[in-house]
């Protein structure tokens, strides 16, 4: 029940803001973020209410929808589920309260911002195959018509270009589904089942192609190296908190599709594959890096770190699959790492995009270059950018650091030399952040930044919560990790 | 003789009949009428076609009538756009001066289709086609003093002439080979001596001759041409309404066809071509109208997707029903919207609708997300039903190429979502009439509500 | 006088039928050609009827749909050529350009 | 050879031989002259054929039909008599090219397809089998039939009757206005949008 | 309880802030010298109360804390070098931004005491990275000069490169062990304790400043006197040396852990010392020494001697610590830290008394303990080799001759005065030279062997004699040389590190840097194009064909779009209008069908 008011409360908000009374932009803001606060509240009770020495799946609704497909309204969750699911509900409420110009259209956007909201928090909850699919395309849709209606600079193309590329991906996802569900008998699209049965399991070819299918479709949305070029674009031209939220909270869809389907779903396949996956993670993780290195764009720069990130993700996914049995301890390492990276890349992310909405709102431009000498003239925004930066190539007591521990450790176990090359990223992402800190907040200030202001309360608090979660998981992970953790065992099948 | 068993059918016609004394010996003022009319008649006909449901399925009349889950399905989805068609109608017709006539055609035409989808006899499928098409001409020429009216009209005509020969060629030839024209007979008789050479060229003509009421590739011309000159009512009938009947008349036919016979494949490599040239043609379509015809021609590809795996998988005729439901809605749904903004086409004319007329633009976004194929919307579970059915029935590479056709339909289907809103709007934008926008956002529900509960709709079509 | 020479004969009143259908520009002498085809194709008809289906009925009944859908295809088509004449002058397929790709 | 043979090939020739002369005569009356005689080769071909009554019907009906349709052609079309020559094709060489494969692929099928041998038993009687089919087993299609010539009545006096019940049938018979009492949607304003915009365009790269 | 010594710096540093930016001099020199003063005090508590500390991250992963007895002298250093320190940055930085400057020292001495008391590679690390973050933060302190920042983004950049090798050999000891304690490290054998000595010497030759590392310490430089003065001291430099002297057992499994780190050592001690000589600027004179000095250490623990080395790294941090703020605050009056400037400008009498004992401390001349530490590590270096000792002595003398260099140079009692300003700032030099004085116990026979429980080399007279000569003279060549700038010699290879910076420009950030920017261009163009070439084509094609100029023709999505844009205007191109046509179009769905089906029938 709980579950369904998580998904059910955004959805409801987001139909009155659109079909009901004409509401004045500040109250609709103020409706909007309550309601956005409410399922964040619900996934912190649900919080409380998993038992992670309880089965795997907890708090599960099973409400049949169209029995004679198999397919159900089925919600639940695993520690996995309720880490990511509940930051992303804290970053919609981030996103939702940070200031932005919705160009008079307040009511709207806020609206389509819940809309995205129920589909994101509906597809990490989802415990159905279809009804995965169901918010997965929902959420494309959410997210086109935010980026082309608030979007700058040529956002209708960007946010084209967005849902095609990503259609394809989820094109290639329901294909798979089909593959896996054709499979099964009695047909289900019951996830638990599924992870049970291993159906693909000894069919060879057969399974190959549906993995292919499942990993082309979350590597779209993901996105690794090569199917990443409609994210720069999409970034660069969406309304900041859209962009924070494409990078917080859609991108993890596509890793946490990856670990909740094919992983779980055909792990004898999974393990065949899984070095290829953890090369091509591997290659997103240089590649990303150096590319984002070579940005002078702003935004583009941290979506470029995006794909870096993702790729550590991705290969703690595909070391953690990379086997059957052996090498359980460094395998559920590797895997709680790449749990623990999505929750801290879209924290930290996510701050980071906000940061640069509030660039754009203040400047109008990206170019790092343009920004210079702003750490006295704005000290809360280069001490909280500063932060930001350093989470995000991963500075000990903050997250990101505890979960690219956990994956290069685990990846050492299983594939040592990707390990090792994959440590080349963080020295990079240093590299390429500390080089634009230096651009935008030290040396001469252009004169005209002279009244550059500095963040407002709005701003501060949403990036401060942001942040102070941030280090309060990188210095005391447990209370995520003994969540986690047992999921993660679980999956492994070491427990 | 079971006249019971026509009693839809029945009731059609003597609406029509009934129609065309009122509409002749009742003032001009009084045309309208005629739409109340036929809406009855429409809807007796659905209450006594539901009627049939629920029973063992059956051949009458000789074995020439099917009542079974298909034709039965089929006639509540004629039925059922017929009375959009109506209700969308008077206003648009309002200063014709033959209006009354106009729904004693869409009475035949429905009369028609519906005997393309319940014929077991290739006479009467003959006669159906020919019923339909016949009154399909007028309806999509009925706009007597527009030159584009008149042009879709008769190159509909011209194309459906050749058709119409091309098929009636073909069942001469299956009889021929057979000595029947009941389908038990055929199918007794092919089982018994099916000569390679003269069942290839009766095949091909029949499927040449049914695309054309199917509008698909290769006698898919007039599809565009009629979307976009017809009356707008008539046009949403016609690009919906034979598709229905000649899918569920060509699923029959080539069920009888011999096993050794590769004609699934000629199904499934019409399929690829239809839909792909479809949505290439509706790439770049400047007018909504016509675009909607080429989406329609696509929507046959994906139509005939079930028509190849019909013998291998038991969930095609379900899928393919499911999918012929949602492909009606969001069709009059979108229709629907074009005959309230008053024939608004040019997809230029449509930039910031949304924020002028959000509910119509909300009615546009929806059909064309559920052609697209966006969950839950009841296109998703249309297209869903048949990717699952034609890999089941092993046809992977067809799912594929469909899969292909979706991304590029969204293109085209966000060419016109986009400028609707993103785009500033023109200072107002004037409609027809409430009651139009009623039809509007009923099909706009259905769109919605279908695959909500597509349960229904998929227990209704597997029994 | 065979089952053969009626083909025969049926086959090339087709094909001149459609020779003229493909190749006439005037709506009137393209629908003659449509013509020719249905009459070659009821000869044939009832070539099947007298030779190969042991003269059952529903071979003459075939026959009589197929002049059906002659009649009716020729009424209708008349009609609307008249329609389209009396509206734009038009009696030939090339007038017919309005709409295109 | 008999005299059944004789007849059939001579009515044979006169079908095959009048029906191409229909495309190659100068005068739509002549064309439709030529095709009334085809059509009552054939109608005798299948009184040969021992089909009584298709055969009388056949002379009937394309009598009747053939007469209306010059009559039409003398009333509405150009050129009537044939007075200037007429020679109104396209795509010729492909037409040509179709009506031969077409020739190729039916013969093949007669002289290739292997068709039940079962000949007509002698001495049934035609028109009442045909009668008993027509209000016995195929009832349904013959009352199809029925109804599809009552639809195409309808259909063809609204297409082709010029005056109303309430004046001039056509006027009015239009699309609304985009505005009220404003024009339709004009389908050729779209062509010239696009004209337009193609200049534009061209300029704008 | 024992992470109440690394947390209560780092939160105080937090929680102090606040205040401190509108406190007064005295307050803060007072409160910040406290706060180092509490850590000594508590560590004083723990070594006597036996304290540990261990913090579950999750059922595999515990951090751990502990106190050893080399643990033990580096902790204490730390806070007892830096409570003069932060005293002497109160009195004397610049106000503006002192608050953070405190707040970051005193940062700077928790996360060094993580650093110190982990006992697990896991905790090392975060203390590791930790250090390196703050010793950015404090080189970039002064930011509105854009170099600092490059200087301290440099600085960071190449010792992150070294952290690498400590997450390789955590994650090859987690591999093999499970876990990551120092306890479990003898476990490892075999490839993994290769990788893991391999990894260790990576990372703390890149913190300690060994070469090829070396140079990052002359960007280090750009920070404010006081974080030098601790960074080279006490707080990050000497992370290096502590962590091969700390897991020295673990290390010594490896044959060649020794030798290597022996010729490290080496090479960094006689390199540093001769780029030292070489330096124009006092500053870099003395990092380059602090690289030389460093190079020492590696030598004692190469020769199997850590508590040695823990030993030269408390007597060099007493020595360097008052050689930094009292160069700075001569730089300052000078107005420029180079030597030409400094030898015209009067120096504060006290201050050059001060600095006299710790230039003697540096240059190891006896009595001093820096004296002793230096031939104990010429002794050790010995039992390798007569020539390793030998060059040992060479790199002895070299430190004489820059610590005279940059005494003579700088406090040269001819330009001696009084001055009544600076008592703030001279207490903490005089703190320091006090305690410099004070190593000198260690010459005490068997004093530092028998206290400190630890083997110690024996000394060989030759050896003490060679090195008090070389000592001598090392010190009279850079005494002359301070007094007669022209003749000393200079080269810029030296100056510049031997062009180890210019190298590793070229050969690294170079090529990555155009990597990178090739890449970011190539993003679009390479990776993109190869979707987008077709689109290319089309607006080709538009511009050249007939139905060009669709409104949306900007919102092409690369791509395949491009392909079926094409492929759009061929298929609409079928849509001619002509009714003929589309019969034709009709002919040929009827030959497909037949084709098909005979191909079917035929195959």
């Amino acid at each position: 029940m709980i579950l369904t008011a998580t998904v059910a409360i955004p959805l409801a908000g987001a139909l009155f803001l659109a079909f009901g009374p004409r509401l004045p932009d500040p109250i609709a803001r103020r409706f909007a973020l309550a309601t956005a606060i409410a399922p964040l509240l619900l996934l912190i009770g649900a919080w409380f209410r998993f038992d992670p020495a309880g089965p795997q799946f907890q708090l599960v609704l099973d409400v049949p929808w169209v029995p004679s497909l198999g397919m159900g309204f089925r919600l639940g969750v695993d520690g996995i589920a309720l880490a990511v699911a509940g930051m992303s509900a804290l970053l919609f409420v981030g996103a939702i309260a940070y200031p932005v110009d919705t160009r008079g259209m307040a009511r709207q956007y806020y609206a389509w911002m819940l809309f995205l909201e129920m589909a994101s928090l509906g597809l990490f909850l989802a415990l159905d195959l279809l009804l995965f699919y169901v918010f997965f395309d929902l959420s494309l849709v959410g997210m086109y018509f935010l980026i082309g209606r608030w979007g700058h600079g040529k956002p209708r193309f960007a946010a084209l270009k967005f849902f095609i590329y990503t259609l394809v991906g989820s094109l290639a996802l329901l294909l798979g589904i089909l593959g896996l569900y054709l499979a099964t008998e009695p047909a289900t699209f019951d996830m638990r089942v599924l992870i049970e049965q291993q159906v693909l399991a000894g069919s060879g070819a057969l399974a190959g192609l549906v993995l292919l299918c499942f990993v082309i479709g979350f590597a779209i949305k993901t996105p690794l190296v090569p199917f990443h070029t409609w994210l720069p674009r999409a970034h660069v031209d969406a309304p900041a908190p859209a962009s924070a939220l494409l990078a917080g909270v859609l991108l993890k869809m596509g890793t946490y599709g990856l670990l909740r389907i094919p992983f779980s779903m055909m792990r004898e396949t999974f393990a065949v594959w899984a070095p290829w996956l953890a090369v091509t993670a591997l290659v997103s993780i240089v590649y990303g890096a150096l590319v984002a290195l070579g940005q002078a764009d702003l935004k583009r720069r941290i979506a470029y770190t995006s794909i870096n990130h993702m790729g550590y993700t991705v290969l703690g996914i595909a070391v953690a699959g990379a086997m059957l049995e052996g090498n359980e301890a460094a395998r559920q390492l590797a895997l709680t790492g790449a749990v623990l990276e999505m929750v801290a890349h879209g924290l930290i992310t996510g701050s980071l995009f906000l940061v640069a909405g509030s660039f754009w709102q203040r400047g109008e431009t990206y170019e790092i270059d343009a920004y210079g000498g702003l750490a006295a003239q704005a000290p809360r925004l280069a001490l909280l950018t500063i932060v930001a930066a350093f989470a995000s190539f991963g500075l000990p007591g903050m997250a990101g650091f505890v979960a690219e521990l956990h994956i290069f450790v685990g990846t050492f176990g299983v594939y040592p030399w990707l390990a090792a090359i994959g440590l080349l990223g963080i020295v990079i992402t240093a590299a390429l952040f500390l080089q634009m800190l230096q651009q935008l907040f030290f040396g001469r200030r252009p004169r005209r930044w002279a009244d550059f202001p500095d963040l407002d309360f709005n701003e501060s608090l949403v990036l401060g919560v942001l942040l102070a979660l941030t280090i309060v998981i990188g210095v005391y992970p447990g209370f995520l990790l003994d969540a986690i953790v047992p999921s993660v065992r679980w999956l492994i099948g070491a427990g | 003789m079971p006249i019971a068993d026509l009693l839809p059918e029945l009731v059609l016609l003597a609406g029509a009949v009934f129609i065309i004394l009122f509409a002749s010996f009742s003032s001009h003022k009084y045309q309208p009428v005629c739409a109340g009319l036929a809406l009855l008649a429409i809807g007796i006909a659905i209450v006594l076609a539901i009627m049939q449901g629920g029973k063992p399925p059956r051949l009458t009349f000789f074995d020439v009538w099917a009542l079974d889950t298909m034709a039965i399905y089929a006639k509540l989805l004629i039925l059922a756009s017929g009375a959009f068609t109506v209700v969308l109608s008077p206003r648009w017709m309002a200063t014709d001066r033959r209006h009354g006539e106009y729904y004693a055609l869409v009475l035949f035409c429905l009369l028609g289709s519906i005997m393309m989808a319940s014929a077991t006899d290739s006479m009467e499928l003959i006669v159906g086609v020919l019923l339909s098409s016949v009154t399909g001409y007028p309806l999509a020429a009925f706009h007597r003093a527009w030159a584009p009216s008149l042009e879709a009209g008769m190159k509909y005509f011209l194309i459906g002439a050749l058709a119409n020969a091309l098929l009636v060629i073909g069942i001469v030839l299956m009889f021929g080979l057979t000595g029947a024209t009941g389908y038990p007979d055929i199918e007794r008789e092919l089982e018994r001596h099916a000569d390679p050479v003269i069942i290839i060229t009766a095949l091909a003509f029949v499927v040449a001759g049914l695309s054309f009421k199917l509008g698909a590739f290769p006698a898919h011309a007039w599809l565009p041409d009629v979307a976009q000159g017809a009356p707008a009512p008539a046009a949403a009938l016609l690009t919906v309404v034979p598709k229905i009947g000649a899918a569920i008349a060509l699923t029959r036919f080539v069920q009888l066809l011999p096993d050794q016979l590769e004609w699934a494949w000629v199904v499934a490599a019409f399929s690829a071509l239809t839909m792909t040239l479809g949505n290439l043609a509706a790439l770049w379509q400047q007018d909504l109208r016509r675009l909607l015809g080429w989406s329609a021609v696509s929507q046959s590809g994906y139509a005939l997707m079930a028509i190849a795996v019909v013998d291998s998988s038991d969930q095609a005729i379900p899928s393919l029903l499911v999918f012929l439901a949602a492909y009606a809605t969001a069709g009059f749904a979108v229709f629907a919207a074009v005959i309230y903004l008053r024939g608004r086409t040019a997809l230029q004319h449509y930039r910031g609708l949304a924020r002028v007329r959000p509910w119509t633009a909300i009615a546009i976004i929806l059909a064309l997300l559920s052609f697209v194929g966006i969950p839950p919307l009841a296109g998703f579970f249309g297209k869903f039903l048949l990717f699952r059915a034609t890999l089941d029935g092993g046809y992977a590479w067809l799912v594929i190429v469909a899969l292909a056709n979706t991304v590029l339909s969204l293109f085209y289907y966000l060419r016109v979502i986009a400028p609707m809103v993103f785009d500033q709007p023109p200072a107002s934008i004037s409609n027809l009439g409430r009651r139009t926008a009623l039809a509007m956002l009923a099909a706009t529900v259905l769109v919605v509500a279908l695959g909500i509960w597509v349960q229904k709709l998929i227990e209704f079509a597997v029994r | 006088m065979s089952l053969l020479a009626i083909l025969i004969l049926a086959a090339a009143l087709i094909a001149i039928g459609l020779y003229g259908a493909f190749s006439q520009q005037s709506f009137v002498m393209l629908m003659m050609g449509l013509e020719l085809m249905l009459n070659g194709t009821m000869l044939a008809a009832v070539g099947f009827w007298a030779f190969s289906a042991a003269g059952v009925p529903e071979g003459q009944l075939l026959t009589i749909i197929v002049m059906a859908v002659m009649a009716v295809e020729m009424a209708m088509g008349f009609a609307l050529v008249v329609a389209v004449y009396r509206a734009s002058q038009a009696d030939v397929t090339e007038a017919l350009e309005g709409f295109k790709h | 050879m008999n005299l059944v043979d004789l007849a059939f090939l001579v009515n044979a020739a006169i079908a095959v031989y009048s029906g191409w002369r229909v495309f190659r005569t100068d005068s739509m009356v002549r064309a439709s002259f030529l095709l009334l005689i085809s059509f009552l080769a054939v109608g005798a071909i299948m009184l040969l054929l021992g089909a009584v009554y298709l055969g009388i019907a056949i002379f009937f009906m394309m009598a009747v039909e053939m007469m209306i349709m010059a009559l039409f052609m003398l009333m509405f079309m150009m050129n009537p008599a044939g007075l200037n020559p007429m020679n109104m094709v396209h795509q010729e060489k492909l037409s040509m090219l179709a009506g031969a494969l077409a020739f190729i692929a039916l013969g093949a099928v007669a002289v290739f397809g292997d068709f039940p041998s079962r000949p007509r038993p002698e001495g049934m009687d035609v028109v009442v089998s045909l009668g008993r089919e027509l209000l016995g087993d195929s009832m349904l299609v013959f009352e199809s039939a029925g109804v599809t010539l009552l639809a195409t009545m309808i259909g063809v006096v609204v297409m082709s009757s010029r005056r109303g019940r309430y004046g001039d049938a056509n006027e009015g018979s239009v699309p609304p206005g985009l505005e009220p009492d404003g024009t339709p949607a004009d389908q050729s304003e779209h062509a010239g949008d696009r004209a337009e915009q193609d200049s534009h365009q061209a300029h704008h790269h | 309880m024992l992470w109440l010594i690394p947390i209560l710096p780092l939160l105080l540093s937090v929680l102090l802030y606040g205040w401190w930016r509108n406190a007064g001099r005295a307050a803060l020199a007072v409160s910040a010298g406290l706060v180092s003063l509490a850590v000594v005090g508590l560590l004083v508590a723990a070594g006597l109360s036996d304290w540990s500390g261990a913090y579950r991250w999750s059922e595999t992963l515990t951090l751990q804390l502990g106190l050893s007895g080399m643990g033990l002298i580096f902790a204490l250093t730390v806070p007892a070098v830096a409570i003069p320190i932060v005293v002497y940055a109160a009195a004397h930085e610049q106000r503006q931004g002192l608050a953070r400057l405190l707040a970051l020292l005193t940062a700077f001495v928790g996360a060094m005491e993580l650093l110190l008391l982990a006992r697990d590679l896991l905790t090392l690390i975060i203390a590791w990275e930790l250090v390196g973050a703050i010793s950015w933060a404090l080189i970039a302190h002064q930011g509105s000069d854009r170099r600092r920042v490059v200087h301290a983004n440099w600085a960071f950049l190449v010792t992150r490169f070294g952290d690498l090798g400590l997450y390789i050999a955590a994650a090859a000891a987690y591999s093999r062990t499970g876990s990551f304690a120092y306890s479990e490290l003898a476990q490892l054998d075999g490839a993994s304790l290769h990788i893991l000595v391999a990894g260790i010497v990576l990372a703390c030759a890149s913190k300690s400043a060994q070469l090829p590392f070396s140079p990052w310490l002359f960007a280090a430089m750009s920070g404010p006197t006081s974080a030098s003065a601790l960074l080279h001291s006490a707080t990050m430099v000497p992370a290096g040396v502590y962590l091969i002297a700390q897991l020295h057992g673990e290390l010594a499994e490896v044959a060649w852990f020794g030798p290597l780190a022996l010729v490290l050592g080496l090479s960094t001690a006689l390199a540093a010392g001769l780029v030292a000589l070489a330096q124009p600027r006092a500053k870099r004179l003395l990092a380059a020494s602090t690289s030389a000095q460093l190079g020492l250490m590696w030598i004692a623990v190469g020769a199997g001697y850590p508590m040695l080395a823990a030993l030269h790294f408390v007597v060099h941090a007493l020595a360097k610590a008052p050689l930094f703020l009292a160069v700075g605050v001569a730089a300052e009056q000078a107005g420029s830290g180079r030597f030409q400037r400094l030898r015209r400008h009067k120096v504060s009498t006290g201050l050059a008394l001060a600095s006299l004992v710790a230039a003697l401390a540096i240059a190891g001349m006896f009595p001093l303990g820096g004296a002793w530490t230096k031939e104990a590590i010429v002794s050790a270096a010995g039992h390798f080799s007569v020539w390793v000792a030998i060059l040992t002595l060479l790199a002895g003398g070299l430190s004489a001759a820059y610590a005279a260099r940059l005494y003579f140079s700088v406090f040269d009692w001819t330009r001696w005065s009084h001055s009544a300003q600076l008592r703030l700032e001279r207490a903490p030099v005089h703190g320091f030279a006090i305690a410099s004085l004070a190593t000198a116990v260690l010459w005490l026979p068997a004093f530092p062997a028998a206290w400190l429980d630890a083997a110690m080399p024996a000394f060989k007279a030759w050896e003490l004699t060679a090195s008090f000569a070389l000592v001598v003279s090392g010190s009279v060549l850079g005494a002359w040389w301070a007094r007669h700038p022209a003749a000393a010699f200079r080269s810029h290879l030296l100056i510049n590190w031997f062009g180890i910076p210019a190298i590793a420009q070229s050969l690294c950030v170079a090529p990555i840097r155009v990597l990178s920017t090739r890449l970011a261009r190539g993003d679009d163009a390479v990776v993109d194009a190869g979707v987008r070439w077709t689109s290319r084509l089309t607006t080709w094609l538009a511009r050249h064909g007939r139905g060009a100029g669709e409104w949306l023709f900007d919102e092409i999505p690369q791509g395949l779009a491009g392909l079926s844009g094409t492929a759009s205007r061929y298929v609409t191109g079928l849509q001619t209008g002509m009714v003929h046509h589309y019969y034709l179009m009709i002919a040929v769905g009827f030959l497909t069908v037949m084709i098909i089906l005979a191909a079917g029938e035929l195959f």
